[in-house]
């Protein structure tokens, strides 16, 4: 059923159905009507609007799809163009991150498994049926439980709905459901809530509620949990109870560059500082709930001096810390990541949660009633299960969906192996990963943006899933082939429909109604039973008789496999986007490195790009050199989707890997291999790009003392369009850059342009070094001057001043003489080198509001000027200005943090202005006299916050 | 000698030169052509596959093209300089080059004026650059530089062909009443049918006078206008006041420097000892070491202006320039066009052929590379330290390079061998005062 | 008919063109050929300085006013602002009419030129005259 | 003789190639001006005689940036039962019948459109007629290019109108 009629089911005024008119094509030379006529209140020039869930990662972030009418070859449809955040949504409040906005990548890949396939006698894979490929499972399962083995339906995390047909399926079909797979399981903070509280659970962390937050290696701000709720709330606690955030990490990260303070910690020493954290303010009784004593005496008690030994960090660091956690009235703390994926990482977890519960944060900022939904997912303990019964061959019938092992599991070969114990493998998934390969039936699935669904990130909220265009080849929904193979078993005709399937449960749950306003809203939030925290003595007392606390001895040079903001755990990595956008710390854009802490390199006299060769596991892998400034030394870090999985020790009790690699030697082989660095240097020494650092009035505002100028400045009439960019909101996660690509057609160049210095970015970060402590950012875009040096050495007017104010290019009436780019101070103009065309189907994602460039021309961002047409346009129809707020750019719309605003100048009540005008405000280049429309306000240096 | 027979004679060994050419000169005038196709077959690939087959990139967005037409349009001054200064000031020695100087000046500036088109991004475009009336009712921007520089080097190529062809009206009879058959008749039509009647002579000394008046501010004018490509923006390293006389200075020594390399071998070619004397080398020698001078002085200066000037970005743009990645470059430059000019200050050395003919070798070198260093490290590190990029020319572009040369020799050759290399009438003239 | 004294050396040439001049020949009537340019000619037959500089005025005049008015019209055709210069920037639109000042002027020049000395002339074209390198001294006969 | 025949020639080949240029470039405009249509459509049968307004089939061209052309289905509501037994109407009945949309040559269409943002709304609310841009179409049997839509034809319009003239209000 396709979905406007299920729609029309639902008596929903279709404003979301599929909409139909004439447009303009591509080809420009036919112009294709519609068959059926349109919807009355739908014409083109207006995008559909869907509402849906980001599936990009676990977080399961609301999403707004608009979808736009076009013709693509000869064939009129609407295509998802562009994906935001639904505003007031629990999760994510109208922000997307880079990897949740690049998934229209993944909709249109070229890559993706068009029809479902089966091996078959010589070992290729041939296109068949469905029916065909679903009765050989259904012959398969039954001979397997006639052999008495066991069939196995193994798969990536799954929420909802589906979670609930997933075992009617096994039930029916008598499948084992084995817990789920994913990389980031967060295993031992679910073992350590469970030891401390009985609740295998991970809290909900309410950080907007925090007063101070301590994150103990949790990158909250990248992938850990809900990176873009994380980074919301802690902005919603600043403004809120001005809050103050400190980090502790081993290693360096994103995160904690961003955090008001950053404290680097010995290796596996976190323990230490968390039990010191209890001891202290157990003694100066500063805790809510005291410990029982049984408890207290089996925490580690050190005096000050040792831990600040064993953790490095200076005595008045921790001084600093504990009256901290004294004077907040919700304090929250969040260990995981880095520092909970290693030896001592269940203790630190166990401790965490024992300074959760004492400081009472399990009463506001530690939340058990919304907990993430990470119940069913598993641990490495039960992969090795899987691989036990797979060894004894029990393994009849194994489906394995969304979720790929080969390529993740270190043991890779060995686990290959082991599933040719099988007597059929069934895959379920959108690429043909490396596990897919190992498989005898593949069975497409639909991109969530083809399908009807629901997600429950955490308790309490349930997430729509629906399509905004029809399977794009003959793949399916995970829902909708678990019915039809039950369905052609019981010899049904015709199978019911998942949609059919999910209204019917959801019509149960939430009645008729509510259902409707779910479907509109995207979103539904339920109440939940509220169980406090309880302590339970004895888990904990058992727990930390023979809890081992290792301690860091040897000095030897440690690699850490650390999560990717841009691959996540190595799923985004098909995204091309993900490879374009330079990582924010590094700059690095594709290809593979290993950051070297700058003091290390310093000593070996290694520089960036010359090639290291790293001795691990007995195996040697080469990788180019990136100095990492911030990194402590003989600490060596890789994402984990540049590095194959690496052996690393598992922890017996909680199941969890540990991310570090230990005992590796790294030794320079000579070479030097060509990497893209996209920052040509990271030092800014006062250039004028971060704020002036003047003694007296340190952000005082130029524009009142105004640098001589030779003529008068020219008048705007209604607007001056303007931004204010906050660099202490903005958390570096590049989301803006990959809203740019999307929302105006941004090129992707590839590699070698990369090493050539052709990025085509309109919107970039720039991190800079500061006396090799600090790392501060700068978002570097068009500055739109009102003096644009770039303007008067046009020859042709390709590039003008408009009335409000935007340095505006006309790119067709553009020659190319690039002297405009020459002439930029602040080299935000790109140049067409070749004709970077999406190659197809990518280019279906072309948004038709904004022109795609070809060779030869200069772009460079417009404020999204398409934007500004459209609420223009409106606003003239209502015959009246635009208001503040009407429109936002692609960049500020999707800032977790709100970092960017943007409006009218000229209205000076407007956001923007009160901004642009406040006492922190500075322009990049001020003295330049390029008057720039863009205003920073400067990250707030960490010594205020102490 | 009685004169008219000592003008008989002279006619005939200027003449020498126009008959048969030898093997070598068609290995050579091939030679030249095909670099020449080459260089156009390049700039047709790039047209097609985009700017992207450079070496340019962001923020390096000019090199090698703006370099070479930086360097042919200075090439094209000492022409005028030349013939038409050296006019007005009644220079002697001028007669021996004024011929070739102003050949030279014509075809540089046709080589140089394809450059700007070469390095846009669509060429096909490129008449948007002039002001033309249009339906779309658009005209150019004359605040942009580059529309300065159209007119500039339109202006320049027009007068300088007007200069040039005037001169060689009176010869081109000369060479009429020489020449036979179907020769005879394109002379004939070329020389306006000139009798050298009293009437004609006395509107064509005026004439000449204007000319040359003209193209003396001209020479000053264009090459300004250039540098101001350069001077009228903000980048470190460009945006400062010396640049026009700097650059005029430049031109004008790397002019002269390619007129020695063409007029030392070519005299040697057609036996012309007797009319371009050791003579006329020292005083053209001396040229060259004084301009040598003015470009030395320009390049302390710019030092000077910005450590003194105590600018943060002009300081750090030097300091790159001298210590930075285009170093090399850099050095080369000082030895070719300061250092090893100073050695003109001995006489030996400046009446020695063979040592000035390297000498100008280095010269046009040095000033290639001035060119290059100037734009190419302003641009790879100005402002924006994330933004700071390295260029290197590509294949094509050096192709399209050596091509410009293949054009302008092959050019030059046709010349030397259908027209009057030395100036007939004026050096009979100049005998007839003697 | 008219008479021709030849000459092949320069001062023989003047000598006779003085005598002529002092024998009561008036210049109008005299005309002379000369392989280059020979300065004492234009002495001897008072001849007064060539009204081509009026062509040359009148060039580099128009030149100078056409190109003042093409920029500052052009550019208010279509006022468009950039990078916060007046729409009429004198001092940019100097360089272009400077430019057009020159090339105006020289190419007037020029072709006042071939007007005055009444070149190209097809008839020369065709039937080329020779005078070597030798002076003559032309005599309009009377009647003439 | 062969002097006289080359040139000749020369010259006679030449022309051919003028006029042969010529003829191509007027042929094109032609076919431009004037599209064969997959069905022969009258606009001056359905405007003149049937008396139908522009927007009863342009539906969105007052809320709209485009006009819109009627679904395959609005044609035949009406002919489902009028002038079945035209050769032309079969045409339409079959793309109905096959559920095949009618690919109509495009008309009106800007040399560069993927750089330019027109909007019909825009044009209506200002009170323009159809005709002012499309010309007298109650009168053509065929659809007929009336305008280039070249840019200064645009703005002619624009000035006379004072309507905005910033490059960005239509270029894209």
């Amino acid at each position: 059923m396709d979905r406007r009629n299920f729609l029309k089911l639902l008596g929903i005024s279709s404003g979301t159905a599929l909409i139909s008119s004439c447009g303009v094509d591509k080809a420009n030379e036919k112009i294709i009507p519609y068959v059926i006529p349109p919807e009355e209140d739908i014409f083109v020039g207006n995008p559909a609007y869907f509402t849906t869930t980001c599936t990009e990662c676990p977080a399961n972030c609301g999403m707004q799809v608009t979808a736009n009418e076009k013709v693509y070859h000869d064939v009129r449809n609407i295509f998802p163009t562009k994906l935001e955040g639904i505003a007031g949504h629990p999760v994510n409040d109208g922000a997307l991150c880079m990897r949740g906005q690049a998934s229209l990548f993944r909709l249109y890949h070229p890559d993706r498994i068009k029809r479902p396939m089966m091996r078959d006698g010589d070992g290729n894979f041939r296109v068949t049926t469905w029916k065909e490929a679903y009765a050989k499972i259904i012959v398969e399962l039954a001979a397997a439980t006639g052999e008495g083995k066991r069939n196995m339906y193994f798969s990536g995390r799954t929420t909802g709905t589906m979670s609930g047909l997933t075992d009617d399926f096994c039930k029916e079909m008598s499948v084992e459901r084995l817990p789920e797979f994913e990389v980031f399981s967060h295993a031992n903070l679910k073992k350590a809530n469970d030891i401390v509280f009985n609740r295998p659970e991970i809290p909900h962390y309410r950080i907007e509620n925090a007063d101070f937050l301590l994150t103990v290696g949790a990158d909250v701000v990248e992938t850990f949990m809900n990176p873009v709720a994380s980074a919301n709330h802690i902005q919603k606690a600043k403004d809120k109870n001005n809050l103050s955030w400190y980090h502790i990490e081993p290693a360096v990260s994103l995160t904690g560059v961003q955090a008001s303070k950053r404290f680097a910690i010995k290796l596996h020493s976190e323990v230490y500082l968390l039990a010191f954290l209890l001891q202290s303010l157990s003694q100066q009784n500063s805790l809510k709930k005291s410990l029982p004593a049984r408890i207290s005496r089996l925490i580690p008690d050190y005096s000050i001096t040792v831990i600040a030994e064993r953790t490095g960090l200076s005595e008045e660091n921790l001084r600093l810390l504990l009256s901290r956690f004294a004077n907040a009235k919700t304090p929250l703390i969040i260990a995981g990541g880095v520092s909970t994926a290693q030896e001592n990482g269940l203790e630190t977890a166990v401790f965490a949660a024992l300074l959760q519960w004492a400081t009472g944060m399990t009463d506001n900022t530690v939340d058990f009633d919304h907990a993430e939904n990470y119940g069913s997912v598993g641990s490495m303990l039960d992969v090795r299960k899987l691989e036990d019964s797979l060894k004894n061959k029990q393994v009849g019938v194994l489906f394995i969906s969304r979720t790929d092992p080969v390529t993740y599991l270190p043991e890779a070969e060995q686990f290959v192996e082991l599933m040719k114990n099988t007597r059929l493998r069934v895959a379920l998934s959108d690429f043909m990963t490396s596990t897919v390969q190992e498989c005898d039936i593949v069975l497409p699935l639909s991109h969530s943006l083809e399908a009807w669904g629901d997600a429950a990130p955490r308790k309490g909220i349930r997430n729509v899933i629906q399509p905004a265009i029809e399977p794009q080849y003959d793949t399916r929904s995970e829902g909708d082939i678990l019915l039809q193979i039950m369905a052609q078993k019981s010899g049904a005709a015709s199978a019911q429909f998942y949609n059919d399937y999910l209204i019917d449960k959801w019509h149960s749950l939430y009645g008729e109604g509510e259902t409707v306003g779910m479907l509109e809203r995207g979103y539904r939030e339920e109440p939940v039973p509220s169980l406090p925290a309880i302590l339970s003595g004895d888990g904990t007392e058992a727990f930390l008789k023979n809890a081992g606390f290792v301690v860091e001895s040897s000095d030897k040079p440690v690699l850490v496999i650390t999560p990717s903001i841009r691959a996540y755990d190595g799923r985004s990595k098909v995204l091309p986007l993900m490879s374009e956008i330079p990582d924010p710390l590094t700059t690095i854009t594709y290809g593979e490195w290993i950051s070297v802490s700058d003091k290390t390199a310093k000593k070996m006299g290694w520089k960036d790009r010359d090639e290291v060769a790293v001795e691990l596991n007995g195996v040697s892998l080469k990788f180019p050199v990136k100095v990492q400034h911030l990194l402590p030394e003989n600490i060596y870090m890789v994402q984990r989707d540049l590095i194959y999985p690496q052996a690393t020790p598992v922890d017996s009790r909680s199941g969890e890997e540990s991310w570090y690699v230990k005992d590796i030697s790294v030794n320079a082989t000579g070479n030097h291999i060509p990497m893209p660095i996209m920052s040509g240097s990271m030092h800014e020494d006062n250039r004028g790009l971060l704020p002036p650092e003047e003694e007296e009035h340190p952000y005082e505002h130029k524009e009142e003392h105004p640098v001589g100028r030779m003529y008068a400045p020219h008048e705007h009439d209604n607007y001056r369009w303007g931004m204010a960019i906050d660099m202490d909101s903005c958390i570096g996660c590049s989301a803006c850059v990959a809203a740019c690509y999307v929302e105006n057609n941004l090129a992707i160049t590839g590699k070698k342009a990369h090493l050539n210095g052709r990025e085509m970015s309109w919107i970039r970060l720039e991190p800079w070094v500061k006396d090799d402590e600090t790392i501060n950012y700068d978002l570097m875009l068009c500055q739109q001057c009102d003096d644009a040096p770039c303007e008067p050495v046009c020859p042709v007017y390709a590039t003008y001043h408009s009335k409000e104010g935007l340095n505006t290019q006309v790119y067709n009436r553009c020659v190319g003489t690039r002297y405009c780019s020459n002439n930029c101070p602040y080299k935000v103009r790109r140049f067409n080198w070749f004709d970077f065309r999406l190659p197809e189907p990518w280019d279906k994602m072309y948004n038709p509001e904004v022109s795609v460039r070809t060779r030869g021309i200069m772009e460079k961002c417009t404020f999204c000027i398409q934007r500004i047409r459209h609420a223009k346009d409106k606003a003239k129809d209502e015959n009246r200005l635009v208001q503040d707020g009407e429109i936002t750019t692609a960049c500020a719309q999707t800032c977790p943090t709100n970092a960017i605003t943007f409006g009218n100048l000229m209205d000076k009540n407007s956001r923007v202005s009160k901004l642009a005008h406040s006492n922190r405000a500075y322009r990049a280049l001020e003295e330049l006299g390029t008057e720039p429309a863009v205003h920073y306000l400067p990250k707030k240096e960490s010594k205020e916050e102490a | 000698m009685k004169s008219i027979e000592y003008n008989e004679q002279l006619e005939r060994d200027v003449l020498a030169a126009l008959s048969k050419p030898s093997p070598w000169y068609w290995v050579a005038l091939v030679v030249c052509a095909l670099l020449f196709v080459t260089g156009l077959s390049l700039w047709l690939y790039q047209i097609l596959k985009g700017m992207g087959v450079s070496g340019l990139n962001n923020p390096v967005g000019w090199g090698t093209y703006i370099t070479d037409f930086v360097f042919w349009v200075g090439i094209a001054h000492s022409g005028t300089l030349i013939s038409a200064i050296l006019f007005l000031f009644r220079a002697k020695f001028r007669n021996a080059f004024n011929r070739s100087a102003e050949a030279m000046t014509v075809f540089a500036v046709m080589t140089a004026g394809l450059f700007p088109l070469i390095h846009l991004g669509r060429t096909w475009f490129f008449y948007w650059l002039f002001p033309y009336p249009n339906q779309r009712g658009l005209w150019v921007n004359f605040k942009s530089p580059l529309v300065w520089d159209v007119f500039a080097v339109s202006t320049y190529f027009t007068i300088s062909l007007i200069f040039w062809y005037t001169g060689l009206v009176p010869d081109i009879a000369i060479v009429r009443r020489y020449a036979t058959g179907f020769r005879k008749k394109i002379y004939s039509i070329f020389s306006l049918g000139w009798t050298g009647s009293l009437r004609q002579w006395w509107h064509y000394n005026r004439l000449y006078v204007f000319l040359a008046a003209f193209a003396t501010p001209l020479v000053i004018s264009v090459h300004s206008v250039v540098s101001w490509d350069f001077a009228m923006s903000i980048i470190p390293g460009w945006h400062t006041t010396i640049f026009a006389p700097y650059f005029v200075a430049g031109a004008i020594f790397s002019g002269t420097g390619m007129v020695i390399t063409l007029v030392v071998p070519m005299r040697k070619i057609f036996r012309l000892e007797k009319l371009i004397t050791i003579n006329h080398f020292e005083k053209i020698a001396q040229t060259l070491l004084f301009t040598s001078l003015i470009v030395t002085y320009s390049y302390i200066v710019e030092f000077g202006l910005a450590f003194y000037g105590h600018h943060q970005f002009e300081a750090a743009h030097f300091t790159y320039r001298l210590l930075g990645d285009y170093q090399v470059l850099y050095w080369i430059m000082l030895f070719g066009n300061s250092l090893l000019p100073l050695t003109l200050f001995v006489r030996k050395l400046r009446r020695s052929i063979v040592y000035l003919f390297i000498v100008s070798i280095f010269v046009n070198i040095g000033m290639w590379l001035e060119r290059f260093v100037i734009i190419v490290t302003s641009l790879a590190k100005d402002f924006d330290p994330y933004a700071w990029g390295l260029y290197k020319p590509s294949v094509v572009e050096i192709g399209i390079t050596l091509g410009s040369f293949g054009m302008f020799f092959m050019f030059f050759l046709i010349f030397v061998k259908v027209l009057p290399v030395l100036s007939v009438t004026e050096i009979k003239e100049e005998a007839a005062h003697e | 008919m008219n008479e021709q004294f030849v000459f092949g050396e320069k001062h023989e040439f003047l000598q006779k063109l003085k005598d002529l001049v002092k024998g009561g020949i008036s210049p109008k009537k005299i005309n002379v050929f000369t392989p280059y340019p020979v300065h004492e000619v234009e002495e001897i037959l008072k001849v007064p300085t060539s009204p081509l500089r009026f062509f040359t005025l009148l060039g580099a005049l128009s030149g100078l006013f056409f190109g003042a008015w093409f920029t500052a019209w052009t550019s208010l055709d279509w006022p468009l602002i950039g990078g916060g210069k007046p729409i009429v920037s004198v001092p940019a639109f100097v360089i272009v009419t400077f430019e057009l000042t020159i090339l105006f002027g020289g190419v007037i020049s020029f072709l006042g030129f071939l007007i005055l000395s009444k070149l190209p002339s097809p008839k020369r074209i065709g039937t080329p005259v020779e005078h070597g390198n030798q002076f003559v001294i032309e005599i309009q006969s009377e009647g003439k | 003789m062969k002097r006289r025949v080359a040139p000749v020639v020369i010259t006679a080949y030449f022309l051919l190639f003028a006029l042969f240029v010529l003829l191509m470039g007027y042929f094109w405009n032609e076919n431009q001006k004037t599209p064969v249509q997959p069905i022969n459509f009258s606009h001056q049968i359905h405007v003149s005689k049937v008396g139908l307004q522009c927007t009863f089939c342009h539906t969105t061209v007052e809320k709209s940036r485009f006009a819109g052309i009627p679904s395959v289905q609005k044609c035949m509501s009406c002919h489902k039962s009028v002038k079945t037994e035209s050769p032309e109407i079969q045409k339409l009945t079959k793309y109905w019948n096959e559920k095949k949309p009618v690919p109509w040559r495009r008309v009106y269409s800007f040399t560069i459109q993927n750089y330019v943002y027109f909007t019909h709304k825009r044009h209506i609310k200002a009170g323009l007629e159809c005709s002012n841009c499309h010309g007298e179409v109650k009168v053509m049997p065929h659809i007929e290019r009336v305008r280039k839509l070249e840019m200064g034809w645009c703005i002619s319009c624009h000035r006379a109108k004072n309507a905005p003239t910033d490059c960005w209000t239509c270029h894209k």
